[in-house]
């Protein structure tokens, strides 16, 4: 099995320091780590390596994003790659997800692509399904358990509030992990030297069989950056059409809605029974759908 | 070094200065005033809260035009013998490295001609409800007489040294009469839609950056809700901000809610109403405007700020009465020290209380306020000699006085009775909308924990027992015991205190008569907790009205708005004669009629207590020092019991 | 960068790569040696905290020429100024030039920010040749017959074989102590110093410390400003924030029972300090040893296999007008690194041939600086001139400067009458100002 | 007629997810300000009564996309049937939550019509000059970025949940229904989701839990708060308490309610020993359902309950637990909805670590 990982350098957000009056981040001070959920779709990987399967890892950046692969390989990745086209500074999800599609393609395409959920920087979360998209295959985000099985991988994944899913999804797959608490191994000095001396191979454009072109995409004009200023949430506003009266009442009251309130006392055998039938009146007790 | 409030201390800008967090200490009364002149209590009273690191200081309102005088001690800005007070407060805050905004306002009709002997001036001659004189409607060379004050004042204020200025357009101004359909009934160009009626107030904005330029703070202060008939809404108010916006001329808008003399209990609302309870007039505001906008309504808590701002409802919190109770307010909450904030009680009773009666501002637990410059921080003489102090009494009184001598380094020790500290207060606080009233003792207590201070609780000192310590001082604080004397038959069958039924040592019967000869919270909260649980209460008082001091704490109106809906009667001018198997006996005080009340099953009595001195007049003569403080001198409000605790607590 | 040899074995294995650490690399490596610069932190600097001032301009131009064209400096120190402390009070000497030693090329010295001048100094390390490994501890030296033969690194099969060890791994370096050269140090040897970064925009600086351009400024506080602990303070400025910081010593902290962490805000709330860092928001927060006591403390240097350089080596002279380290470390980094090229010459690594690095710290004027101030450390830390003099200080100039209506009064009289107020006695005056003269004048 | 502000809406147990009626009223907002119409596409399985909830929210006009196959999420599923509706209704603005499904395709169809799409969006907003403007959050919500597109750029964007909050229902609004019925093969979808799983009630966060079991001083101690505990379960409700009880230990500090804890906005909230002190009480204001069982006749929460029983917990709560488990047995003999227990991945032996070398920390440094 060949298992490739899609890993990024990006800001450790415990150093970045932003000026709260203009929004920049002082760059000088901000360091770069490999993202958190990368690095746990990369441990992933690795434990999913059998003896004749294949972990690569690949990222689109400047020479500074050697250092994710270089960390990859220390913990034991088999081979590294980097993207890179030097007339760009930034890059856009669009065209790093073109780029990596570009790269499987080339170098064989693997049986399973791994990859963080959303990154640390500006945190889009749009790569793994454009990377399905230029690989024309099935994508799963937020994945928090997988197993392989057969041709097709059983996975459980995040929703919000606290909801969870499984499902499947046949091979091969772009899988996104959103796996927090799941930690990089810590290298051996032997993997560590040889991953410091290892040559780190770069694809550019041409060896991508890409054209600048195919990276024109419709960018927004304006793109400013601002201090957090929190939007803000629903709040219960008196109704202004009723009597000031009536809008004191629904200020005094917080605008809850004033309850109907019974007391009961007596024995805990009847005190438990009157909870119960509260409860069931109310909906609490038949079984969720 | 990230504290939990990142938003609370993150700087901001407004106009053309930085604030260094976002808590306002927004403006309020303080009757400071002498000769109409600021003093060197602002002076202190405002570098008190610079020290204490709030973000920004808007000081009360100063009058710009001599029509313009509704109560005694407000400060006369269009007379520029305010100039070197403004420089002394200016230089003073500014120390401190804190910026400081003075209010500056006209309040026209919501005033009468009793200091002034002028007609007051207002947009239409309808007279104010509380004030009851009809003003003079206007004419356009009274308007620009307004417009001129408000110019020459504006720069007053910046030669004094202020950062900026703040209009006052809601609670009591001319400007908010000319806003509201309810006080502007002209036809002319400053009546009827909603640009003539803010044509005053942007004519006001124009002058005043024509007199001093744009680098100077301008800040507007709109009403959300006048919550009166015909008043502004938060519909009016929003298209108003962005109305102010547009113009470009304005660096900040601060919100209010209610009006000054109709709706007050809405502005500096007690604590029956729930905290944030305005906050959704800057959250609708900042929906629609870019300029900063400050939120206030009872924000008691760092946290509860942090978590408004978070939620986007405002970018300043407006923290007033907090830090009237507290000055360092925001270095504990920055220092992550929030815990040892002395929390606002929201009990109104001598900060705005005061106000009302034309005293100067102060409050209920600390002594300092309105006299920092003699009790203020740094104030507190060290003990020289360290002495052995032995305080009994662990109510107000006894903790204040055993907090300040601990602090100066005395080696203390307090007694108390009850297996609980508080005294009398551990009851008023079993009535929900009287809970947070608890917050004095809570507040005292964590206070004396982090002091020296040795506590023995469910100890009934005697005489004998406070020798034996060998104290070099004592102070007693064993406060006041209930007084049947008063009233003929009051130790009869069916009668109980009030601290009875609220302590729930005795249940009411379903029929109660309360006979209040308080007047003040201890009557209204009890009958309101027996009418709570279903008992049928009325209440009989020799005064005008039930509740006659209820007024002073803003909790009148809505005490009647409960005892309607709990079906609580009230009789008015009824002195009690006497009691006789559960029928209460009293005299009209108006057609002299002597009255029988129908029989009840449980006469609850809200009457004066006694001094509980017994312990005193052993000691006396025992000791070498000896203090007597609180209700064991005389039965009072617990204002009184802490100002003679930290009195006695400097004495030692 | 060019690949070491893939043997495991090196000819030099650096230990921390701070002044001293990337110093010794740069010399050996470009001696065509096999070096290996191993440093604890993600990047060179990540633990490395000192004052930020640096006055070898002049050294590192001999190393680097024109060094400071391409490294991340803040701003050159033009303008110093020595403050005498009292609880209310401040006795200022005010030095300033602009004379062309201190502000033109090669300059006198500058103000860095560590974590980024020591990743740029490594940086130049391994441009010369030297192997990187970061995110690496050394837990200690591996010794056969006497000799140091490499490191144990906390990693799996974490060893590493070389001739010659350099230890630069900062103040109580544990290699040391573990080679037996140095013994603990005891608290009386060690400072603790606690700095903050606080963040200023440009302009301010440069209008409240009146600076132009990329003139910068160091201010050194001495007396109360600690508060009864023996010690000083610092305040550095740097292009866009302040370096401020409280140095005590160990002991006399232990003594007093006070908290670095008090003596910083104590020393921020200084009438004479609060102004100038108003509106200043705080970036970083950080502690660090400072091995002072100089001269008398300094550990054997030399084992067989191995060399102690920089803050290790005990090389931090601070001496109340001087607080200097990165100078003296990257003198004795680069002796070391001769000595260790001069070893490999002669493929003799025993003790007796390393003892040239003790030799050759005389011409680098690293042992004739400690000597010539080895007195001045314990005159510095003295009781009197810590919190005795300042105040004395203080109270004279104050009562100098007063017009209250009385008669004027020559100094003299004024300042027997202070030193009666403060309890000085004469002969602990003059017994201080000999002690002063050795340690200073000659 | 303008171009609609499209909204694709997302359910979970059959309901409108809270963030899809954000989605729903941003979207409101946004046409109202350039006069255009609100149309919600629904896709699912029998939802047509949740049609109405959408219009008293804003919408103008609600597509249901009806289909068996669509009763669960699958990307294949939505890519075949969604995206020609929406492909067709040529929106100015297409809105929908920023969740982990949305993620899933919406970024395809972002890249298939080169439309730009902006993820973890804050506000969605037409400059007075008649740009779109979109508000979005980077670096893990420590900047705001704020991006523009030339006038008429059809933009997508999907709004992070919980950015404005959910608002009462507009009383009075009608919307016109179609209903789509697209031919697609089950069989084809490459993904599929299987079921969905409820939180576990042990861990999620009090701030969204539906159901809370809350204890106050009256518990008296960590055995009072295991029998609180039994009582959760049965009931598959969060535990949680009030300061004092976090203070001493007897719960966990982030489970706190109150002013200075977690505000929360349960359906149900059963309190047991708690008095109502205020700081609790302002945390629980948003609570539907309120039960308190307290000793203390005069507790304050007694009387702010929907139902209020004088009683010791003590006594009241082990015969309440031993009738709902009666009750729940009864009912289903299957046991209660929980995840198989799918092991993490092959557990690999992770290499022998020693210290990771940041744990030395400078203290160490010290004599």
């Amino acid at each position: 099995m060949r298992l490739a990982v899609c890993l990024s350098l990006v800001p450790d957000p415990a150093t970045i320091d932003v000026d709260p009056l203009t929004g920049e981040i002082d760059a000088d001070r901000t360091l770069h780590i490999m993202d958190p959920a990368d690095a746990a779709a990369l441990e992933l990987a690795l434990r999913l390596r059998g003896d004749s399967d294949t972990v690569t890892v690949l990222t689109v950046g400047p020479v500074a994003a050697e250092a994710v692969l270089r960390e990859a390989l220390a913990a034991g990745a088999d081979s590294a790659l980097r993207l890179w086209d030097e007339t760009r500074t930034a890059t856009k999800p669009a065209v790093t997800s073109l780029l990596l599609a570009a790269s499987l393609r080339n170098e064989g395409l693997p049986d399973l692509v791994l990859c963080g959920w959303r990154s640390l920087a500006r945190g889009s979360g749009k790569i793994p399904a454009l990377l399905g998209e230029y690989l024309d295959w099935p994508v799963v985000t937020d994945v928090t358990r997988m197993e392989i099985q057969a041709a097709r991988v059983r996975f459980h994944r995040r929703l919000a509030r606290g909801d969870r899913s499984e499902g499947e999804v046949t091979m091969p797959a772009v899988l996104a992990i959103a796996a927090d608490g799941i930690r990089l191994r810590y290298a051996s000095l032997p993997q560590l030297m040889q991953a410091c001396r290892a040559a780190i191979p770069l694809r550019d454009l041409p060896d991508l069989g890409l054209s600048p072109l195919d990276l024109s995409f419709p960018a927004s004009t304006v793109h400013a950056v601002t201090p957090p200023r929190p939007r803000p949430r629903t709040i219960f506003i008196p109704d202004s059409s009723l009597s000031p009266h009536e809008r004191i009442g629904q200020i005094l009251s917080a605008g809850a809605a004033p309850k109907s309130n019974r007391v009961l006392e007596g024995p805990p055998e009847e005190m438990a029974d009157a909870i119960i039938a509260f409860l069931q009146a109310r909906g609490f007790l038949d079984q969720p759908a | 070094m990230s504290s939990p409030s990142r938003l609370l201390f993150s700087p901001l800008r407004v106009g053309n200065i930085t604030l260094q967090n976002r808590i306002v200490f927004s403006a309020h009364l303080t009757n400071f005033a002498e000769d109409f002149m600021p003093t060197d209590r602002h002076a202190y009273y405002y570098r008190e809260r610079a020290r204490g690191g709030v973000g920004l200081i808007i000081t009360e309102e100063h009058s710009v035009h001599p029509t313009d005088h509704p109560y005694e001690k407000l400060i006369h800005a269009f007379n520029p013998a305010v100039l070197p007070g403004y420089r002394r407060i200016t230089e003073m805050v500014h120390a401190e490295g804190t910026p400081i905004l003075a209010q500056i306002n006209h309040n026209g009709g919501q005033s009468s001609g009793m200091f002034t002997r002028l007609p007051a001036w207002a947009p239409s001659a309808i007279a104010d409800p509380l004030f009851r004189e009809v003003p003079k409607a206007v004419e356009h060379e009274d308007i620009h007489q307004i417009i001129d004050g408000y110019a020459t004042v504006a720069g007053y204020t910046k030669r004094g040294g202020f950062d900026g200025v703040e209009l006052q357009c809601s609670h009591s101004s001319i400007v908010r009469q000319f806003l509201s359909r309810s006080t502007n009934t002209r036809t002319d160009a400053y009546g009827g839609s909603l640009e003539n009626r803010a044509r005053l107030l942007r004519e006001i904005i124009g002058a005043i950056r024509v007199a001093v330029g744009r680098d100077y703070v301008l800040s507007v202060r709109l009403c959300g809700d006048e919550l009166i008939r015909d008043g502004i809404t938060i519909d009016e108010a929003v298209d108003l901000a962005r109305l102010l916006e547009r113009d470009r001329l304005i660096d900040c808008i601060n919100t209010s809610i209610g009006t000054a003399t109709q709706t007050l209990y809405m502005i500096e609302a007690s604590m029956r109403i729930p905290p944030n309870y305005a906050m959704f007039i800057p959250s609708a505001i900042r929906k629609a405007v870019h300029l900063p906008v400050i939120g206030v309504g009872r924000v008691k808590d760092p946290i509860q700020a942090e978590r408004l701002l978070a939620e986007g409802h405002a970018d300043l919190v407006g923290i007033v009465r907090a830090q009237i109770a507290d000055p360092e307010f925001a270095r504990k909450a920055r220092e992550n020290r929030a815990d040892d904030i002395r929390l606002c009680l929201s009990c109104n009773q001598e900060c705005v209380g005061r106000m009302g009666l034309n005293r100067w501002l102060g409050c209920i637990e600390t002594p300092a306020t309105g006299r920092e410059q003699s009790l203020g921080a740094g104030t507190l003489p060290p003990a020289k000699p360290e002495k052995r102090v032995t305080v009994i009494g662990g109510g107000p009184a006894g903790l204040k006085a055993a907090a300040i001598a601990a602090r100066r380094g005395h080696r203390v020790t307090l007694l108390e009775k009850e297996d609980r500290l508080g005294g009398q207060v551990a009851w008023a606080v079993r009535v929900t909308t009287r809970a947070e009233f608890g917050d004095i003792i809570r507040n005292l207590v964590h206070e004396v924990e982090q002091l020296p201070v040795g506590i023995q609780t469910g100890v009934a000192a005697t005489p004998e027992m406070v020798l034996a310590g060998q104290p070099d001082a004592v102070i007693v604080a064993t406060g006041s015991l209930p007084d049947r004397r008063a009233i003929p038959g009051a130790d009869g069958p069916r009668v109980a205190d009030a601290t009875d039924i609220l302590a729930g040592r005795v249940t009411p019967g379903r029929r109660v008569l309360l006979i209040d000869r308080l007047g003040f919270h201890e009557a209204t909260s009890t009958a309101e907790f027996m009418a709570e649980q279903g008992c049928a209460v009325e209440v009989v008082t020799q005064t005008l009205y039930v509740g006659q001091d209820l007024g002073v704490t803003l909790d009148l109106e809505n005490w009647y708005r409960q005892a309607r809906r709990l079906g609580i009667r009230c009789t008015p001018n009824h002195s009690v004669l006497g009691i006789e198997d559960g029928v209460v006996t009293a005299l009209h005080n108006y057609s002299g009629q002597i009255v029988r009340f129908p029989e009840v099953d449980t006469v609850v009595l809200a009457i004066h207590r006694r001094a509980n001195c017994r312990l005193y007049t052993a000691l006396k003569g025992q000791v070498a020092e000896l203090h007597r403080i609180g209700d064991c001198v005389a039965p009072r409000r617990a204002h009184a019991a802490i100002i003679e605790g930290e009195k006695a607590g400097r004495a030692v | 960068m060019k690949a070491p040899r893939p043997t495991d074995h090196f000819d030099v294995i650096v230990v921390g790569a701070g002044p001293a650490g990337s110093a010794a690399a740069i010399v050996t490596a470009r001696a065509g040696l096999n070096v290996l610069l191993i440093e604890r932190g993600e990047y060179p600097g990540a633990k490395n905290v000192s004052g930020a001032a640096f006055y070898g301009s002049a050294i590192l131009n001999k190393l680097i020429p024109g060094w400071w064209q391409q490294a991340p400096v803040e701003r050159y120190i033009c303008r110093r100024d020595v403050i005498l402390i009292s609880p209310s009070t401040a006795v200022s000497l005010d030095f300033r030039s602009a004379s062309p030693e201190y502000a033109a090329p090669p300059y006198n010295a500058f103000t860095v920010l560590r974590p980024k001048f020591d990743r740029w100094f490594a940086a130049q390390a391994e441009a010369a040749g030297a192997f990187l490994l970061t995110s690496t501890v050394v837990d200690g030296v591996i010794q056969e017959r006497g000799k140091v033969v490499g490191v144990k690194v906390r990693r799996d099969d974490g060893e590493i074989r070389g001739d010659i060890v350099i230890a630069c791994d900062g103040a109580n370096s544990f290699l040391a102590q573990q080679a037996g050269l140095q013994r603990r140090l005891a608290a009386d040897e060690l400072s603790l110093g606690v700095k903050e970064v606080l963040g200023l925009d440009e302009a301010t600086i440069r209008e409240r410390f009146n600076l132009s351009g990329n003139e910068g400024m160091v201010l050194e506080y001495v007396g109360a400003v600690t508060d009864k602990v023996r010690g000083g303070a610092f305040l550095y400025t740097n292009r866009n924030s302040l370096s401020l910081g409280v140095i005590g010593q160990v002991s006399s902290l232990v003594e007093t029972g006070k908290r670095p962490y008090d003596l910083l805000e104590l020393f921020k709330a200084h009438p004479a300090v609060a102004p100038l860092l108003r509106g200043a928001r705080l970036r970083e927060y950080s502690a660090h040893l400072i091995p002072e006591s100089g001269w008398k403390m300094m550990p054997k240097l030399v084992a067989s296999g191995m060399l102690v350089a920089g803050d290790a080596a005990g090389f931090c002279l601070a001496t109340g007008l001087y607080i200097e380290g990165m100078n003296y470390a990257m003198q004795s980094g680069m002796a070391a690194g001769e000595a260790a090229v001069e070893a490999h010459r002669v493929r003799d690594f025993t003790r007796h041939t390393l003892e040239r690095y003790t030799e050759l710290l005389w011409p680098y004027n690293v042992f004739t600086d400690f000597r010539a101030y080895r007195h001045a450390p314990h005159f510095v830390n003295g009781e009197r001139l810590q919190n005795l003099y300042p105040e004395m200080a203080a109270a004279s100039f104050e009562r100098l400067f007063r017009v209250d209506g009385n008669a004027k009064q020559k100094i003299l009289p004024l300042y027997l009458k202070a030193m009666r107020q403060s309890g000085a006695k004469p002969r602990h005056l003059i017994a201080d100002l000999l002690q002063a003269a050795r340690s200073y004048l000659w | 007629m303008a171009a609609p502000v499209v909204v694709v809406a997302e359910t979970i147990y059959g309901a409108l997810t809270p963030a899809t009626v954000e989605c729903v009223e941003e979207a409101r907002d946004l046409a109202d300000s350039i006069a255009a119409t609100v149309h919600v596409i629904l896709p699912g399985h029998r939802t047509a009564p949740l049609a109405d909830e959408l219009a008293a929210h804003g919408a103008d006009r609600v597509t249901l996309v009806e289909h068996e196959a669509l009763e669960q999420f699958s990307a294949d599923g939505w890519l075949a049937a969604v995206a020609p509706v929406i492909r067709e209704l040529r929106a100015v603005f297409t809105l929908a939550p920023d969740s982990g499904y949305g993620r899933t395709w919406l970024p395809r169809l972002s890249a298939r019509w080169r439309i730009p799409l902006a993820t973890a969006g804050i506000r969605v907003k037409v400059t007075n000059e008649g740009y779109p403007e979109v508000f979005r959050a980077s670096h893990d919500g420590k900047l705001h970025e704020r991006q523009i597109w030339a006038r008429g750029t059809a933009v997508m964007v999907m709004l992070s949940p919980g950015v404005r909050g959910v608002g009462p229902e507009l009383p009075g609004r009608r919307a016109s229904v179609e209903v789509v019925e697209p031919e697609i093969d089950a069989a084809a979808f490459r993904d599929r989701t299987l079921r969905t799983v409820p939180p576990d009630p042990h861990d999620v966060d009090l701030t969204e839990a539906e159901r809370i079991v809350s204890g106050g001083l009256g518990v008296g101690g960590p055995e009072g708060m295991a029998l609180l505990q039994q009582l959760a379960d049965e009931l598959e409700a969060a535990l949680g308490g009030t300061r004092v009880v976090a203070d001493r230990g007897w719960l966990a500090a982030d489970r706190f309610i109150g002013t200075t804890g977690k505000i929360v906005a349960p359906k149900l909230y059963l309190a047991l020993g708690v008095s109502g002190a205020g700081q609790h009480v302002a945390g629980i204001t948003a609570s539907e359902t309120v039960i308190a069982v307290n000793t203390d006749r005069t507790a304050p929460l007694l009387k702010l309950a929907d139902l209020g029983v004088v009683g010791d917990l003590h006594a009241i709560a082990p015969v309440l637990i031993r009738k709902l488990r009666v009750l729940r047995q009864a009912a289903a003999p299957s046991p209660a909805v929980r995840p198989t227990q799918l092991d993490p991945v092959i557990r690999a032996p992770v290499a022998a670590s020693g210290r990771h070398p940041h744990d030395v920390s400078a203290r160490e440094a010290l004599p």
